[in-house]
């Protein structure tokens, strides 16, 4: 599905990520854990084309490397930043609506596509009219999750998603997650998290990233 | 080591050469005098970008010290080429005082066009109140005396251009000291981190202030100079398009590097004196072709590009200076 | 100064308000998006009032109806804003990008003095004029004071349906949310797929058209010669300093203050005509230094 | 120590040059400074082409006796410094005989005491400040034409003879050097010749002004009887243009002292009835010379050459040529024959009468040369889609010339309303 | 140890827009005791920092350091009190070396503006060698900071913090950049730097595990206000706090 081979990626001089190799399968959750700074959210920009990088990038059949950033994810790839990164001045219903319109899903498309998110996250029909300026951090990243739904067909990525989510609120975003998950079983899923408990339960397999190097868990760390 | 040579390399290398461009080619001489002149400003500039500050509008400062050099000449009857200089940095810097303290608030391209009005508003007085200034005509500048002594023009340019000389050198030995000076690093600091900066207790605007002064008193020393070597200012000292070349000879030059200011306005004077020699239909578009290739394919300049030629020194250390 | 003469003042001010706002615009645009300060941009200004100018003297000559005059003013826009401001953007400043303000402006400066040569390499030094657009309209009488309908009436109806444009333009259609999206945050914006380079490209040409269009329209008004293209632009850097950088409304305003302030010093203190632009953009910046609408950026620490 | 050194060198400079001076030269080298960029080249190309043309003329008949001239460009657009190192290294390299200074009167200014220093003949071919021989003596400079003085008062005088009776008088002149002083002048003779005149509205909009309407609209409710613009170029193009559209000349009579350089160009913008003036007797349709068929060759030519008519500062350069070529000769027969050297040549100025394409000039001593000043009333034509002159005046040089050591604000004092009608002048309607 | 209050906060309140980022915070802060602030994202930590640190002013509320009211005043200004910081986000200044950093902090602090003077004859050179040998990074003197990776960043962060030799210094989550098994090292490091400069330090922090170690105190912050303040061990039991702050498994 996902295939990452011999990639390094270097920021100001740093090597961010060194010679990661990996493999994703298919309808997976996986956690991508690190401290700050270890290159979790490198990795996941590295997938969007955002950085610069050597080595290569394969995904769904493709050489995703080759891909320009912005048509990434028009082959059906679903990001949500760790900031939110939400357009201030639409509403949240112009904002998740977006990537389905540049994609140029057709009306019926794009109404079937929003009619699934408001299904995963119901709390966003309530505020579908808000201008996306105007709504909480934590409100912001269901939103975020949201317009990641709308594109994400086949993977959807998701950088720090509880990262400042009042614990409330962090508990409905992970029902939206499990809702994804049982809607969804294809759809892959990569989370990262800086708190390796939180995602315990919850991932299928999981990944730490320590000095720009991806290795799997061997067990669940647990803090102390 | 061998870096460091090398840069000396090129700077004595320059110098010695124009030491004795006057007697190989004399018809350079004035043109030599008046690339001098300019370097003076550029260098100005230059303590600027140390900041990460680009004005647009530091012509004004060169056209204070001009007008200056003017009136003093024509009210004394002559007047003294020292004092032209003196009064020149002085006025250059006084000015910049004050316009400093409401410019220092302000960053990048604010700064950049907040300089610009300023030079604007003074070229648009120039060129208004004619019965003061000489309107677009200008004034002429007497020959002013040297330590006393009246001399012929071919005495006179012969002391101007090696003047001159010493001069650039010795502002670039100052303004090399000042860069290593707590102001002058706080200069760079101010480029990459303001906030560190007031939490070590440094008024970031007060620090670019002092910066801001020495530029100006440096491009009023080069305006006054040039205003004598020319004989003549008009508010074209003060024009935007001069700004702009000043800023255009410093990257031309290498920002990084005081050096620059002296190597790009040779190279600057050279390229354009040549260009309206011998394209005088396209100088605009041979100067502009140049620049172009200079920033897309050389960004740290002639000096950068030497030493890059000289002994492959890699990027990160010529940031160090 | 009797109500007569104010009312006056207010008219002449208006119409050439009209024109600066049309160049200012594109610069904002052009600003707001790509974050280059585009120096070159009293270039496009100058070379829409040549192409317009020589074009138009080309075509009535040959016996044409005078009021193609106005449909060939938006085709010389769109075609000077495309042909030559297109390959600006798509060759040279998408290659600048990601250097520091100061190449960027300078970069933009060089391609300046290219362009200044250019202009006089096609069209020479000679004043070029052409009228017809103006003259089809005909005159008009205010207080006993005869204007032309094209400046009283037409040029402050063409900036405010280019405003209307634009505004309507961003908000409510497709191509102008995208814009609205790369200018808000362009790595947000290429994460949902939109294609950026592109979005620049087609920002870039739009600002231009909007110079090339101010000069297509000055061209019926004044003599199109060398060097109008540099005096344009620093008048343009004022208004759109003024406005906050990026702020289209903004850019209405201050130009109409300019045009205003121009005017009145006319009548009260002609010696002060010249610096009214720059004392109004000190006197705003002292009190509001991101512009009259610009917003304060914050560094996150 | 270093005096000797210096003075010694410049010595022996001195002499070298000294000593090539009296050999027959392959060439007679001149320079040429004009605006080749910038809004003032719409005096410099043509004055560019024309200067060619008359020189392969030259040269085809001989050249200046017996040598061909070659002339070389620099562009006064490029700037003081380009414009001072360029004209220098000319002199000081290419060995140029002579130099062809300026267009502005400004760089006229900087250039008259660096041809003192390098002691090279420097003809200043069109600048028209009067203040360049009354505040310097000069020995190498030289105006072959007339200056800011004549040329405003022949425009006074022609308005005072043909509108008598005007009450009112407005001016628009650009914000710079010619702008202001042209005012000076004008106003100052127009204190003597008529006091009751009222000066209305006095605008000086900056050089290179796209818009006039808030000045137009400000004349309109003023209504002055006349409206001088002594400007040129685009901005003069665009103040009549602006000024047509809206009616403004329908109201008031323009004086335009430079109006002939744009004639063709305003097309039907400039409508009959307003008062067009030449900086001396240069006209394409010159009375006198239109049946010349040297002149009307000339002019055919260069209308085939360049798509526009000759104006002004053509006949300049043919004057300053005309003036060279003229020394040159006379220095030759004084010589014996013999090929004279540059002071000869220099010495041989003082006082020479020639003629380019209009009128004779003559040098006086002071180095001024005295031109005849041409103004005429626009009239619309049949066959020409732009205004031509009528009821033209061509006005004696001499007496509204500042006499000898007199400088003219003082000299514009001691002026009398008797003067208006001293002054010769020859009558001329349009088709003689 | 003496019970000087060294910081005092009263009443604070701030406002972003509509929302309320700090409201009635009282706290008081004692020299020689170093205070963990702990809570969850957005519930007003840095925002404290920062107007304790002069960044942000308070639309309410007073703030004495030493007993003098440095309400709003700017940041240079506390500094100079006494008052020094470090940050979420190392800020140093990229382009210099590390020791051009530490110098220019020496010269801040020595207030010598000589402008022809060397930086190195007028920052104590051999002090700030030695601060950089307390944090272990004496190694690092010559290279430029923009090549470091964040973890070291924060270490000379803090040195530069120290080096303006303060009474009281702020550090917001001094390990976020820090690799987990690292962390306790790189505390130990920045410990005995501060015990070595007799400093009082408040500092912001996510890991219980540091704060039960390092902190002698402790205070729970949550939408903006303080809710709890007490020995780390007492705190960090009660189960409100562990509800809110220290979270559960999902």
């Amino acid at each position: 599905m996902l295939t990452l081979k011999d990639v390094t990626v270097r920021l100001g001089g740093v090597r961010i990520l060194r010679n990661v190799d990996l493999k994703i399968e298919k309808s997976s959750t996986v956690a991508l854990i690190g401290a700050n700074g270890a290159g979790k959210t490198t990795t996941l920009r590295t997938i969007m084309g955002l950085t610069e990088m050597t080595g290569q990038i394969e995904f769904d059949g493709a050489v995703l490397s080759k891909v320009a950033p912005s048509r990434r994810p028009g082959l059906g790839i679903g990001y949500a930043a760790e900031d939110r990164r939400l357009f201030s001045g639409f509403t949240v219903e112009e904002n998740i609506k977006m990537p389905g319109q540049v994609a140029g899903y057709s009306d019926a498309d794009l109404a079937a596509k929003m009619e699934r998110v408001y299904e995963i996250l119901p709390e966003l029909k309530e505020m579908a009219k808000r201008p996306a300026g105007a709504v909480s951090g934590g409100q912001g990243k269901m939103v975020a999750l949201g317009r990641a739904l709308v594109i994400g067909s086949k993977l959807i990525m998701l950088d720090e998603p509880f990262q400042g989510l009042a614990p409330a609120l962090a508990h409905k975003y992970a029902d939206a997650l499990r809702k994804l998950r049982n809607r969804d079983r294809e759809v892959t899923l990569i989370i990262t998290e800086s708190n390796p408990d939180l995602l315990r339960k919850f991932a299928e397999r999981t990944l730490v990233i320590e000095r720009g190097e991806i290795r799997e868990a061997r067990s669940h760390i647990t803090t102390g | 080591m061998t870096s460091i040579l090398s840069k000396r390399w090129l700077l004595v290398f320059i110098v010695a050469l124009l030491i004795v461009a006057p007697i190989v080619a004399p018809s350079t001489q004035v043109l030599l005098t008046l690339a001098l002149a300019k370097s003076l400003a550029v260098l100005g500039v230059i303590v600027l970008l140390q900041a990460g500050q680009v004005s647009f509008g530091h012509a004004l400062f060169f056209a204070i010290a001009a007008y200056g050099a003017a009136f003093l000449g024509r009210s004394m009857g002559g007047g003294e080429i020292l004092l032209n200089l003196v009064l020149g940095v002085v006025a250059a810097s006084a000015v910049a005082l004050i316009v400093g303290l409401f410019i220092v608030r302000y960053r990048h391209i604010f700064f950049g066009m907040l300089n610009l009005a300023a030079s604007m508003i003074f070229y648009s007085f120039l060129e208004k109140f004619y019965y003061i200034t000489g309107g677009s005509d200008g004034l002429s500048v007497p020959r002013p005396t040297v330590l006393g002594m009246a001399l012929e023009r071919a005495e006179f340019e012969w002391i101007l251009f090696y003047g001159a000389l010493l001069l650039v050198l010795g502002a670039l030995a100052l303004t090399h000291r000042f860069l290593t000076s707590p102001l002058g690093q706080m200069m760079r600091a101010i480029k990459t981190n303001e906030v560190r900066l007031e939490y070590l207790g440094v008024s970031s605007r007060r620090v670019l202030l002092a910066g801001y002064v020495l530029s100006a008193a440096l491009c009023g020393l080069g305006g006054a100079l040039m205003a004598t070597a020319q004989g003549i200012v008009t508010p074209e000292y003060a024009w935007w398009i001069r700004s702009g070349e000043f800023v255009f000879i410093a990257i031309l030059g290498g920002a990084g590097s005081v050096n620059g200011a002296l190597v790009g306005a040779l190279a600057y004077e050279f390229v354009k004196n040549y260009a309206a020699a011998f394209a005088a239909d396209i100088w605009q578009l041979v100067l502009g072709t140049v620049l172009l290739v200079v920033i897309l394919f050389a960004p740290n300049g002639i000096v950068g590009l030497s030493q890059r030629l000289g002994n492959g020194r890699s990027e990160k250390e010529e940031a160090g200076q | 100064m009797n109500v007569q003469l104010f009312a006056l003042a207010i008219v002449d001010g208006v119409s050439y308000a009209a024109l600066v706002f049309l160049v200012a615009v594109g610069l904002t645009l052009i600003f707001g998006v790509l974050r280059v300060l585009n120096v070159a941009h009293g270039s496009f200004y100058a070379i829409g009032a040549y192409t317009t100018a020589s074009v138009g003297g080309a075509i009535f000559a040959a016996g044409f109806s005078p009021w193609l005059a106005f449909p060939l003013m938006i085709v010389a826009a769109v075609l000077v804003g495309t042909l030559i401001g297109g390959p600006i953007e798509k060759f040279l400043l998408s290659r600048i990008y990601h250097l520091e303000d100061v190449l960027q402006i300078l970069v933009t400066f060089a391609v300046f003095l290219i362009l200044e040569d250019f202009q006089r390499l096609v069209w020479g030094v000679q004043p070029l004029f052409e009228a017809t657009a103006l003259n089809q309209l005909g005159t008009v009488t205010v207080f006993g004071i005869t204007y032309t309908a094209y400046q009283l009436i037409f040029l402050p109806v063409v900036a405010v349906l280019v405003l209307v444009g634009l505004r309507l333009g961003l908000r409510r259609t497709l191509t102008g949310r995208l814009i609205t999206a790369v200018t808000e945050d362009r790595e947000a914006a290429i994460t949902i797929g939109i294609d950026a380079e592109k979005v620049y490209l087609i920002t870039f040409i739009v600002g231009a058209s909007l110079a090339a269009l101010g000069g297509a329209l000055a061209s019926a008004t004044t003599s199109v010669v060398p060097g109008m293209g540099a005096d344009m632009i620093v008048l343009s850097f004022a208004v759109v300093a003024t406005a906050g950088l990026g702020q289209i409304e903004g850019a209405a305003i201050t130009a109409l203050m300019i045009g205003l302030g121009r005017s009145f010093a006319v009548y009260v203190w002609p010696e002060m005509q010249v610096l009214v632009p720059y004392l109004i953009m000190f006197g705003v910046l002292l009190v509001r230094p991101q512009g009259l609408f610009g917003g304060i950026e914050a560094r996150k620490i | 120590m270093l005096k000797t050194i210096l003075n010694t060198t410049t010595a022996l400079a001195f002499l070298t040059t000294a000593a090539f001076a009296e050999e027959t030269p392959a060439e007679v080298k001149i320079g040429i400074t004009a605006f080749l960029s910038g809004p003032a080249s719409v005096f410099g190309e043509p004055a560019k082409a024309a200067a060619e043309m008359i020189i392969a003329d030259m040269n085809a008949n001989g050249g200046i006796g017996g040598v061909p001239v070659s002339a070389t460009f620099i562009d006064e657009g490029a700037g003081g410094e380009a414009l001072l190192s360029e004209y220098r290294r000319l002199v000081e390299s290419e060995g140029v005989d002579a130099m062809f200074a300026s267009i502005s009167s400004g760089n006229c200014t900087k250039i008259g005491p660096l041809a003192e220093d390098l002691k090279v003949l420097n003809i200043m071919w069109d600048c028209g400040t009067q203040t360049i021989f009354e505040e310097n003596d000069f020995r190498y400079s030289f105006r072959t034409q007339a200056n800011a003085t004549p040329e405003m008062l022949s425009t006074l005088l022609y308005l005072l003879r043909t509108k008598p009776d005007f009450k009112t008088i407005a001016v628009v002149n650009q914000d710079y050097a010619w702008g202001r002083d042209s005012w000076a002048i004008f106003s100052a003779a127009l204190q003597q010749l008529k006091p009751d005149a009222q000066v209305v509205a006095e605008f000086f909009p900056k050089f290179g002004s796209p818009d006039f309407s808030t000045e137009i609209s400000r004349l309109q409710a003023l209504r002055p009887d006349v409206i001088l613009s002594t400007s040129w170029g685009g901005d003069l193009d665009t103040f009549v243009r602006q000024a047509s559209q809206r009616g403004l000349t329908n109201t008031s009579t323009l004086v335009l002292p430079l109006g002939e350089s744009s004639l063709e160009r305003l097309g039907d913008a400039l409508p009959a009835g307003h008062i067009v003036g030449a900086r001396g007797d240069h006209y394409f349709l010159h009375p006198e010379k239109i049946n010349d068929p040297a002149f009307v060759a000339f002019v055919d030519a260069f209308t085939e050459k360049t798509g526009d008519v000759p104006t002004y500062p053509v006949f300049h350069v043919s004057q300053a040529l005309a003036a060279l070529k003229g020394a040159y000769e006379k220095a030759i027969a004084d010589n014996g024959g013999e090929w004279p050297s540059d002071e000869q040549v220099i010495d041989a100025l003082e006082g020479l009468t020639f003629a380019g394409l209009g009128r004779e000039v003559t040098i006086r001593e002071d180095h001024q040369g005295v031109e005849d000043q041409l103004l005429g009333t626009t009239i619309r034509v049949d066959g020409y889609d732009f205004a031509l002159l009528d009821n033209m005046m061509m006005f004696d040089g001499e007496p509204i010339t500042t006499p000898v050591d007199q400088v003219s604000s003082e000299w514009l004092q001691t002026l009398t309303p008797a003067f208006i009608d001293s002054v010769p002048v020859d009558t001329f309607q349009h088709n003689n | 140890m003496s019970e000087t209050v060294l910081l005092q906060a009263k009443d604070l309140e701030i406002r972003f827009g509509g929302v309320i980022a700090a409201s009635g915070i009282n706290i008081e802060i004692m020299e020689h005791k170093n205070l963990a602030i702990i809570g969850p994202n957005g519930a007003g930590k840095t925002t404290f920092l920062n107007m304790c640190t002069g960044y942000l002013k308070p639309h309410a509320g007073k703030i004495f350091f030493d007993g003098e009211d440095v309400t709003g005043i700017a940041p240079r200004k506390l500094v100079r009190k006494g008052v020094a910081r470090a940050f979420q986000i190392p800020q140093l200044f990229t382009e210099h070396t590390v020791l051009e950093n530490m110098l220019m902090a020496g010269a801040a602090q020595a207030r010598n503006w000589a402008p022809l003077t060397r930086i190195d004859r007028i920052a104590q050179r051999g002090e700030m060698v030695h601060m950089l040998e307390m944090i272990k990074c004496a190694h690092l003197a010559d290279r430029l900071v923009s090549e470091l990776p964040e973890g070291q960043r924060k270490l000379i962060d803090i040195a530069l913090a120290l080096a303006l030799k303060p009474r009281l210094l702020f550090m917001d989550e001094p390990t976020s950049g820090v690799a987990s098994s690292e962390k306790f090292e790189v505390l130990e490091i920045i410990s005995g730097a501060l015990q070595e400069s007799k400093v009082t330090a408040v500092f912001v922090e996510h890991d219980m595990g540091i704060v039960e170690r390092f902190a002698d105190e402790v205070a729970v912050w949550n939408r903006g206000q303080v809710l709890f303040r007490g020995a780390p061990d007492d705190i960090l039991k009660h189960p409100d706090v562990i509800r809110d702050v220290i979270g559960e498994e999902l």
